[in-house]
């Protein structure tokens, strides 16, 4: 074809496609009737990238390829056009999908251990259907209880390409000797409580 | 990190929740609330942990100092108010109860030399607490990320003018086979579940008790439980127990330290 | 604001929009941050096109405004893009599926009572639309609740001849209670009492 022209085929697909593509899912598609190699395809992205500097949209690289977005100049009209379509999403949903991500595979008993409580069977479906979280296989103990950890789906919708860029999990400040701690916190522990003092040592 | 802005008008969610900011001076400072904002009070929880760590950071205190004798009142006096209104997580919530009384009774055990190494009770507690606060505050940032809809808007073009064709999903004899047993699975699960919903009320419990011991001057302690019951079974009698005592209708009466504890009636005959 | 650039900035907004956007629409977004007429919309929108000659997308004017689309040469790659996502059926869907062939006939409560969800109609309505379930009578209970059943092309779909020949459910303990509650509401099956396997040919 004389007019082939790869970046904007490129660009075209990815504006065409409803999820994000990588560059073998883009190399294999177009090597299909064009003689171009891997190499071809990021140089095309690197220019794509380049035009679009002076525009409102961008080409934004997360976990489970490339996708176009708007930049986040022009999100005071879009949220103009798209309000009250935000999904929320509740605590304990939020909640659940943390500990999955940064414990993952995890059970759900594993969840309602830190939570305390149940996990709801709404929340692990909801973001099943999401295609946040999947189940990567079973833990072999009684009961083979399914481990679930997050996708590329769930990175790429927070924007991110891998796990390590998620917000850093605060340290458990637990002291070393936790006993130690609290025995030389026993004072305050006895005002507040009137305990005799003979209860800590 | 891209972090989202806190005054954006749309991030309205929890406004309670947020337990070491300022938004909580809103909330009622006493526990006689009434029902109706009490029920907006709980919904705002999520689980016994959310709850105490609430406790804990309403009076600036260090999970570490935790004064359980104050805490566990407070916390049973929330749940007592609690079970008339969130029933639905009534277990989880009394399980934590009869723990915070069980460390509670280890704290006022006397102390001998040779259980010295003993770790203190209340440290599983606070391991517990600490956990669960690092993945809450961290789920808190997660929320404030970018994500698509709300701060990422995703550039696409139209391509209904593309005869796209019409692939339907193919299924095989077996994922049928396979779907309706997940069915049957489920709906095993869903008659336990009838049936574990129903013995769970303390009031309930309160009044086997009281039958239990009425004809006798006393019991044993232990006979009060059902061993055969699971946990949350055993967590309501004892919360029975003690509501029982609470309302000077029942006694406990120990004749010797470590001797058998014999529950006697106070309800004259 | 100095960057203002009103070709790009009605660009991004056309591309992140699910829907087409009206001249005046995209007037009143933009005119409450910037000053600007109509004309200078309707210029924009030509600049557009214009820049779009070489590219592979192009400005569309449809009954409800201007849109953004994949030019048709495109196609060939768009064809593999889309038959490469081989569509699945929730697990939602399957289940309902899997309860009307092995219960039929059944009304949606019996399989809300069944699944413990609500059906959601979209279900009801693709199993129809794939002509898998058609409705063979309307129970004698108020409100009339209709029955389904599978159909004869469901069983074609599968090779099948008779619903007999599904395959049986290994070793599987039913609980009691399914069938009892199933049991008890067929006494007031109006017609079409016998399950349908003899109707179906």
């Amino acid at each position: 074809m004389i007019n082939f022209n790869l970046k904007h085929t490129i660009e075209a697909l990815l504006l065409s496609s409803n999820e994000p593509l990588s560059t073998e899912r883009l190399f294999k598609i177009i090597s299909n009737k064009h003689q171009i190699t891997k190499t071809d395809v990021l140089d095309a992205i690197k220019a794509l990238e380049n035009d679009y500097l002076e525009k409102e949209i961008e080409v934004s690289k997360v976990a489970s390829g490339y996708r176009i977005q708007a930049k986040k100049s022009i999100n005071d009209y879009l949220n103009i056009i798209f309000a009250e379509r935000t999904p929320k999403y509740s605590r304990a949903l939020m909640e659940t999908l943390s500990i999955i991500a940064y414990k993952q595979p995890v059970t759900r008993g594993d969840i309602e251990a830190i939570r305390g409580v149940s996990v709801s069977s709404s929340i692990m479906r909801t973001l099943t259907d999401r295609n946040w979280i999947k189940i990567i296989g079973y833990r072999d103990v009684p009961g083979k209880p399914a481990m679930f950890s997050t996708t590329a789906d769930f990175l790429s919708y927070f924007g991110l390409e891998k796990l390590e860029q998620l917000p850093e999990l605060p340290d458990i400040k637990e002291p070393k000797n936790l006993d130690l701690e609290l025995d030389n916190q026993s004072n305050t522990l006895v005002e507040n409580d009137n305990l005799p003092e003979t209860s800590l040592n | 990190m891209q972090e989202k802005d806190h005054n954006n008008p749309i991030q309205s969610e929890m406004p309670f929740a947020i337990v070491d900011g300022e938004q909580i001076t809103e909330m009622p400072k006493d526990l006689y609330i009434p029902p109706v904002a009490l029920q907006v009070f709980l919904d705002t929880f999520e689980g016994p942990l959310d709850l105490l760590l609430y406790l804990i950071r309403k009076q600036n205190l260090n999970i570490l100092d935790i004064p359980i004798a104050d805490i566990t009142e407070q916390y049973v006096d929330y749940i007592n108010l609690m079970k008339e209104l969130e029933l639905e997580l009534a277990g989880e919530y009394l399980l934590m109860a009869a723990m915070l009384a069980e460390i509670k009774s280890r704290l006022l055990l006397p102390i001998f030399e040779d259980i010295d190494e003993e770790e203190d009770p209340r440290a599983e507690l606070i391991r517990r607490l600490l956990e669960y606060e690092r993945y809450r505050t961290v789920s808190e940032k997660i929320n404030q990320l970018d994500r698509v809809d709300r701060d990422i808007f995703l550039s696409t073009v139209d391509t209904d003018q593309f005869n796209q064709p019409i692939v339907l999903p193919d299924i095989q004899v077996m994922d049928l086979v396979v779907s309706f047993q997940e069915v049957l699975k489920k709906a095993e699960m869903f008659s336990t579940l009838h049936f574990m919903k129903e013995p769970l009320s303390v009031k309930e419990r309160m009044t086997m008790i009281l039958e239990t011991i009425q004809d006798k001057d006393f019991v044993q302690f232990e006979e009060l439980f059902d061993l055969e019951e699971e946990r949350t079974g055993l967590v309501v009698t004892f919360l029975a127990i003690l509501e029982l005592m609470k309302e000077l209708l029942i006694e406990i009466v120990q004749a010797k330290e470590f001797g058998i504890i014999h529950v006697k009636t106070l309800v004259e005959k």
